[in-house]
């Protein structure tokens, strides 16, 4: 093997075939190190949350990933290919400028126009001081009702959008929560006070990707069909009748189902 | 017993469906029965040494070796499709991938733990790579064949971190992503390493002086069946692969890949196929005017011996040579799928003799003039080990098929009966 | 100079007696068989072999060839397969040495050696109680799961250059060093001597007109040669001679 | 701080890269293969200074010459003699593993009574009851060894009766002493001055009389050639190792040796092939030939092939009076290369007692084969070193195996020249193991020890000044100093031969041609040696070469 090592012969052959074979392991060293160099600097660079995002957002079923110009109705039919990242999107304003033709009916669920929210059921409302307080939207409110435990950033730790910003626990299911935006912890709530993170966000305050308006309402109403559809058995609660308000704590209400499934589709996970 | 069932659930991908658990169970049970037969009967041969198998001195090779071959031929599917893929740029076999990922993984990781049981003194294995004799095959094998598992590994890598659980990791995520850019490179070595050691395995008949049946010609270092084997084994790779794809779809109900895939696995087997049988005529003509007679042995001699006679010699060249080229080929019956599976297995077989012939008559046949035909059959021992590896190979492409992204995410739900 | 050290045996003088074997296996702390052991499972680095020339009836005739590593001198079969260099060409002396704590068991250079004169150890090696007593000193016991073969006595090749050192000679005295079989032979059939010596008797042995090769045609060269005055003996060097295909289909 | 599950997995993963770096796995490694390289349950050799010592084999009557290996007090090898002037170095192929043999795990260590275990006590205590009640009888498997004289000197005393049990080989020169009353401990063969010897059956190259001897002689003079020096005609049923290797193989039928024999007989008196008259056998030509089955010329041929180049001599495989007549009849007798008497007598012949009707008690002696029945109602003492299956004796008396006792060697039966050699007790002998004579020693302390015999014997060797000395360097009698030196010289190995046999001294008469083929009694053995028991050694070599089969062990 070395040349200070019993059988080890100065030929040619020797030679030829060792050096190959040092080749081919340095070679595979080589891909494994520098693999893993680049995850490293991928995590330096906090590339690595949304790279992350990204990878789960190309994993998610085509009718998860819509326009929201297409939920507000603005267009026929479009899907996202940003990964709900509208500020970097070319066609943003472009399209934000249509008109919405979507009529905001009852979904089941109550939203505030005044409320700015993310596709993984977060709202985001800003403050006077400049912070913005960050809260779970009824729909998932709905669903969970009460989580047995929370658990949340420490303060000053900083939060990037579409990462997890925060876990609960319900029934045995870890809720992974995607942070709304990027920002700094200033302080943290809770299922008590309404709210869960008060953030101050990254400047430049950028809040153009999250949904407001008509585009809450076509987004929430698609979100409660897709609920439908995946409890449609026959033995169906009449919370879920068509129109009928969303019966609260139906996690609890009904622990059979496959929450699973449910939990994973409506906090964005592949 | 709950917990189970939630973590099947959790594991397999979201929107994916499979099989229900017990279902799922009731497959495994018999395989992993199986399995730790297996591993029962090689424990008895590390603690009770190889007087547990029937080999003996004038058979020291057996079972073992003859399997070992095969397997790693039938493994050849893995690097040849990744060759296709990443060197060649043939996106469309992209599919197909994953699934030869796990293919190659387990032919290969379960030749060498038979390897393991083989030898006399595992624990002195390492010696082979601390005191190389280059100027042997088997060790051209063995550095070879550990360098590729490392690869296969470094392959299967991205495939397990895309499970829906391990993929919450960020960093692995990360990882995964990173590592799979550079599978290209891994390809490459994983293409040059499985040239060598397919060729060596072949070799390691072809360099046998001292058995003339095996002996052949070559160029520089290398015999004829150095070359032979490559050809054979990137020949029925993609057969292979076809066959285990196809028996996946069947238990599973499902299409698992676009017929397109298959007909392109099929027709790359039988011009390869058929480039092989052509050699191998060549190579047996060269042998058995040339080779044998001048080390003083009479070809028909070797196939005086009942029940090896010249039929295998035919068999191995016409109906599952020639033959399966043609219905690979041939558009009349390659676009036909039952058609093109049959000839993917007659290739299989044909090769699996070859190998069979190459190890198990080799030795059978007497050399000295006064030796006799040997007959050697082997002991349960040896049979179970195997079968422990066919039950570990099909245990993990089972759960590779449910928990990983084998065939892209072939979303959707499976239709009638459901495994795996 | 180096010596090429190698046997001529007379297979018309050999009666089969197995003598050599025994003294072999004496010589070399080769165990007892256990009770399972097959006939192709032992251990016997000098084997000897029942011949004939394939006839039933009065014309039968039957002889005996002493069979033990030939030590090829060229492209030694087994020299070339070892992985592990576990198995050399001594340039000194020409033997091939089989090393069995260097030895993987693979069993490679086993299915390479034409004449099947390498035995793999399938067993733990025992004695009945007591009888380790009477092993002899200076040659190691093989350990389970290693090849060994006929290395030519190497302890009593070792203690006769022990003893021309001590001398202070350099070459050995040919009287010191002869393998337990060739000292053992009760007809003298087994000669053992250097072949590379043109004064040594082994060397016009060889080169005597009755003298011929087991598979010499394979072109490895060995250094054990056979002698005999029959024609039906002489005809076994070689696979594809008349009797050997007669034999065949017969 | 908190220890999530990542944390764990980071830290177990950086262990085991960390421990990768550090010797501790690679140096486990290298302990591993070296533990491999010698397990701890494998034997180790004996280590220290090997000395060699000459001795005789006891084995079997031949007494080869056999040079010892000893490694702290235990013999580690066995090897021929080459100086030896009978064996001339060659040994049988059990004799390479007969240092094994004490540790056979059929070595008997203690005293069974009625397959229970005893005490020597006791069987003294039954023996020397026996003795009072009488008669008693004590058979000898090797007549002629200073043991012999003991036992001939206790039955004497013990108004007993002596019984020798001879060996195939001495059983085949009885005829010739019954009718020229030469002993059979005098007769021999003159091989070395043969041109064609007929074997009847006998295996003369497969370990008949001195392993060697013969051996080498034919390899000398015959083997191989077309038409060699010394015929040898072997005359089988099958094709045996000697006929294998012998220059004519004459296949017949069993057991028509005699019928052969008159066949012979008749073709050499009727064709004046034979210048001596004898009495004509009762049996024609043509009988013969259709009892053998052999054709009549095929009979006349051998017959006239024997007469080709002679002399020429018969070897009987045991006491057939036919293949003795047919010696008498070629003048094989008392002439060179034939039956001749040795020269000087060694050891005193000693005759066989007539048996008695009953006998009380029976002491056998380990030197007779294990096949030997007893009479049915006596109380045997049998003594044997390894027992050899079968519940063949009342009482089972642990005697010294291999090398573990003093006894003297004298001459092999087929050997024309008398020999003498002492085997020396190069081994300690083991607790609870005695020989025969000790035995009777002690129920009887008149009884001379077997080392004064020797001596006595010595000496009157040393008085004949006759033959030489073989040790180191041969020297002749006459230039021995002493008689202690002789016996010295003797305890060290050597062995002394004597003068060469003179031809006439005896004649054969024959009265009319024997016919009947005289089956051979229960005492006889087979020729080839056939040890007590096989050394596990030669038992597997014997199955791996297709040499022959093992003897059938003798499971009890």
């Amino acid at each position: 093997m070395f040349p200070w090592v019993d059988g080890f012969h100065w030929s040619p052959g020797h030679i030829i075939f060792l050096s190959l074979f040092f080749a081919v392991v340095l070679t595979i060293l080589s891909t494994i190190v520098s693999a893993v160099w680049r995850t490293a600097s991928d995590f330096r660079t906090h590339r690595a949350t949304e790279m992350c995002w990204r990878l789960n957002f190309a994993e998610l079923p085509e009718a998860e990933r819509r326009c929201r110009h297409q939920l507000a109705g603005r267009v026929p039919h479009r899907t996202c290919d940003n990964a709900f990242d509208c500020r970097h999107c070319p066609k943003y304003a472009e399209l934000a400028a249509l008109p919405a033709r979507n009529p905001s009916w009852n979904v089941g669920v109550n939203f505030s126009n005044n409320l700015l929210y993310h596709r993984g059921h977060t709202w985001v409302r800003s403050e006077d001081d400049g912070t913005l307080t960050v809260g779970l939207d009824e729909f998932a409110h709905h669903l969970i009702g009460h989580p047995d435990s929370v658990q949340l950033p420490v303060k000053d730790s900083k939060t990037e959008s579409n990462g997890i910003a925060w876990r609960m626990m319900k029934n045995g299911h870890e809720i992974r929560v995607r942070a709304p935006i990027d920002g700094t912890v200033v302080s943290t709530g809770g299922d008590k006070h309404g709210w869960y993170l008060k953030l101050r966000p990254r400047d430049p305050v950028d809040l153009r990707h999250l949904l407001r308006g008509a585009e809450v309402s076509g987004w929430l109403s698609g979100e409660v069909d897709r609920l439908r559809q995946q409890f449609s058995t026959p033995n169906a609660p009449h919370c879920l009748a068509l129109g009928g308000p969303l019966m609260p704590e139906l996690m609890d209400a009904m622990p059979a189902a496959d929450w699973d499934t449910v939990l994973a589709a409506i906090f964005l996970e592949a | 017993m709950p917990d189970l069932l939630v973590l099947d659930r959790r594991l397999i991908a979201r929107g994916v469906e499979r099989s229900s658990t017990m279902r799922f169970v009731f497959w495994l049970a018999p395989w992993v029965a199986l399995l730790a037969l297996g591993i029962y009967a090689a424990a008895l041969c590390f603690y009770y040494g190889l007087n547990q198998t029937h080999m003996d001195n004038r058979f020291a090779f057996g079972m073992w070796i003859y399997l070992d071959l095969g397997m790693i031929a039938m493994g050849a599917g893995t690097f040849f499709t990744g060759f296709l893929v990443y060197i060649l740029k043939q996106e469309d076999l992209k599919p197909i991938l994953n699934s030869a990922v796990v293919v190659g993984l387990i032919c290969y990781s379960g030749a060498v733990a038979v390897l393991m049981v083989d030898v006399g003194q595992p624990l002195r294995a390492w010696f082979t790579f601390w005191h190389p004799n280059t100027h042997s095959m088997l060790t051209e094998v063995t550095f070879c064949i550990t360098c590729y598992l490392f690869v296969l590994i470094l392959e299967y890598l991205p495939v397990l971190l895309r499970n829906r659980q391990l993929r919450k990791v960020p960093s692995f995520l990360v990882f995964e992503y990173q590592l799979h850019k550079l599978v290209p490179v891994l390809a490459g070595v994983g293409a040059f390493l499985s040239f060598f050691h397919q060729g060596s395995l072949g070799g390691l008949y072809g360099v046998l002086r001292g058995r003339p049946f095996a002996f052949r010609q070559g160029f520089a270092i290398w015999p004829s069946t150095f070359f032979l084997f490559i050809l054979s084994a990137i020949a029925v790779g993609p057969s292979f692969l076809m066959l285990v794809t196809a028996m996946a779809e069947t238990l599973t109900g499902r299409r698992l890949v676009q017929p397109s895939v298959f007909r392109k696995l099929g027709s790359i087997s039988g011009v390869l196929l058929g480039a092989y049988v052509a050699a191998k005529a060549l190579d047996t003509l060269v042998w058995l005017n040339i080779t044998s007679p001048a080390l003083g042995f009479a070809p028909w001699d070797y196939y005086a011996y009942k029940p090896f006679g010249w039929a295998l010699l035919f068999a191995e060249i016409v109906p599952l040579g020639l033959l399966p080229a043609f219905l690979l080929i041939l558009p009349l019956t390659a676009r036909k799928r039952s058609w093109a599976l049959c000839g993917a297995a007659l290739g299989c077989g044909g090769v699996l003799l070859n190998r069979f012939v190459l190890t198990v008559q080799t030795l059978a046949l007497p050399t000295l003039a006064f030796d006799d035909f040997l007959r050697y059959i082997p002991s349960w021992q040896e049979v179970a080990t195997f079968a422990g590896v066919i039950a570990y190979g099909v245990i993990v492409y089972s759960l590779s098929y449910r928990y990983l992204p084998l065939f892209g995410q072939a979303k959707g739900g499976d239709k009638n009966v459901s495994v795996g | 100079m180096s010596a090429r050290y190698g046997f001529v045996i007379d297979l018309d003088r050999c009666t089969g007696c197995g003598a050599c074997m025994m003294a072999c296996a004496a010589e070399n702390n080769v165990p007892p068989a256990p009770a399972r052991a097959t006939p192709r499972t032992g251990l016997t680095p000098m084997l000897v072999r029942k011949v004939s020339n394939g006839i039933e009836g009065t014309a039968r005739r039957e002889a005996f060839i002493p069979i033990a590593c030939m030590h090829c001198g060229n492209e030694t079969p087994c020299v070339g397969v070892c992985p592990q260099q576990a198995v050399e060409v001594d340039k000194a002396t020409g033997i091939v040495m089989q090393m069995p704590q260097r030895c993987l068991g693979c069993r490679y250079c086993m299915t390479a050696c034409p004449y099947h004169a390498r035995y793999f150890n399938w067993w733990d090696p025992a004695w009945p109680v007591g009888m380790e007593k009477s092993l002899n000193p200076g040659v190691a016991v093989r350990m389970r799961g290693v090849v060994e073969k006929c290395n030519l006595c190497p302890a009593r090749l070792h203690s006769a250059k022990e003893k021309a050192a001590a001398a202070g000679k350099k070459e050995i005295d040919p009287a010191d060093y002869l393998p337990a079989c060739a000292e053992a032979c009760p007809t003298g059939a087994i000669l053992f001597g250097n072949l590379a010596d043109k004064n040594d008797p082994v060397f016009s042995a060889a080169h005597s007109s009755d003298a011929f090769r087991l598979l010499a045609r394979l072109g490895t060269e060995p250094k054990v040669y056979y002698q005999s005055k029959q024609a039906w003996v002489k005809a076994l060097a070689e696979r594809d001679s008349d009797r050997a295909t007669e034999a065949q289909h017969a | 701080m908190k220890v999530t599950r990542r944390d764990l997995l980071i830290g177990s993963a950086g262990a085991v890269a960390g421990l990768a770096l550090t010797p501790v796995p690679w140096k486990l490694l290298n302990d591993v293969s070296i533990w491999t390289q010698n397990f701890p349950w494998i034997p180790q050799p004996a280590y220290g200074p090997v000395e060699t010592k000459y001795s005789a084999c006891t084995l079997c009557e031949s007494g080869c010459g056999i040079r010892v290996r000893m490694a702290e007090k235990f013999p580690v090898g066995v090897a021929g003699v080459r100086s030896h002037p009978l064996t001339k170095g060659a040994l049988c192929p059990l004799a390479f593993a007969a240092h094994q043999l004490n540790w056979h795990p059929r070595r008997l260590r203690e005293v069974r009574h009625a397959g229970r275990a005893a005490s020597w006590a006791e069987a003294q205590a039954a023996f020397q009851k026996a003795c009072g009640e009488g008669p008693i009888a004590i058979v000898d498997g090797r007549p002629g060894r200073a043991v012999s004289s003991v036992f001939e000197a206790f039955t004497r005393k013990h108004n007993g009766s002596y019984q020798a049990v001879l060996s195939a080989e001495s059983q085949a020169l009885a005829p010739y002493a019954d009718w020229s009353g030469v002993p059979v401990a005098s007769l021999g063969y003159d091989l070395e001055n043969a041109r064609t010897i007929v074997s009847f059956g006998a295996p003369v190259l497969d370990g008949w009389g001195t392993p060697g001897r013969f051996t080498q002689l034919w390899s000398e003079r015959a083997a191989g050639a077309a038409d060699p020096q010394l015929r040898l005609i072997q005359i089988e049923p099958s094709l045996s190792r000697s006929a294998a290797r012998a220059w004519r193989w004459v296949r017949v039928r069993e057991g028509i040796e005699a019928q052969l024999a008159a066949g012979l007989a008749r073709v050499l008196l009727e064709e004046r092939l034979v210048t001596q008259p004898g009495p004509m056998p009762r049996l024609s030509l043509a009988e013969a030939a259709a009892q053998t089955g052999l054709a009549p010329e095929a009979i006349r041929d051998l017959s006239h092939t024997m007469m080709e180049n002679r002399p020429v001599v018969v070897i009987a495989a045991d006491g057939n009076p036919a293949i003795a007549a047919l010696n008498v009849l070629l003048g094989a007798v008392a002439t060179p290369g034939g039956i001749v008497r040795k020269r000087g007598e060694v050891q005193p012949h000693v005759p066989d007692d007539p048996v008695p009707e009953s006998i009380r008690a029976m002491l056998v002696d380990s030197t007779v084969p294990w096949e030997f029945a007893a009479q049915a109602n006596a109380e045997v003492f049998r003594f044997a070193a390894w027992d050899g299956g079968g519940d063949r004796a009342g009482w089972l008396l642990p005697a010294p195996g291999f090398l573990e006792e003093l006894t003297d060697v004298p001459t092999s039966p087929t050997s024309a020249l008398p020999t003498y050699a002492v085997a020396q007790n190069l081994v300690a002998l083991p607790i609870g193991v005695q020989s025969a004579a000790q035995f009777l020693v002690k129920i009887d302390p008149t009884m001379p020890a077997v080392e004064k015999v020797i001596h006595a014997r010595c000496g009157e060797i040393f008085r004949s000044r006759q033959g030489s000395v073989y040790g180191e360097h041969p020297i002749a009698a006459t230039k021995v100093d002493s008689a202690q030196h002789l016996e010295e010289q003797l305890r060290k190995g050597a062995v002394w031969m004597g003068e060469p046999p003179s031809p006439g001294k005896f004649r054969c008469e024959l009265k009319e041609w024997p016919m009947e083929n005289r089956v051979a009694p229960a005492t006889s053995w087979a020729t080839a040696w056939v040890p007590p028991v096989f050394p596990a050694l030669a038992t597997k070599l014997y199955q791996e070469s297709n040499l022959r089969e093992p003897p059938a062990e003798r499971r009890g």
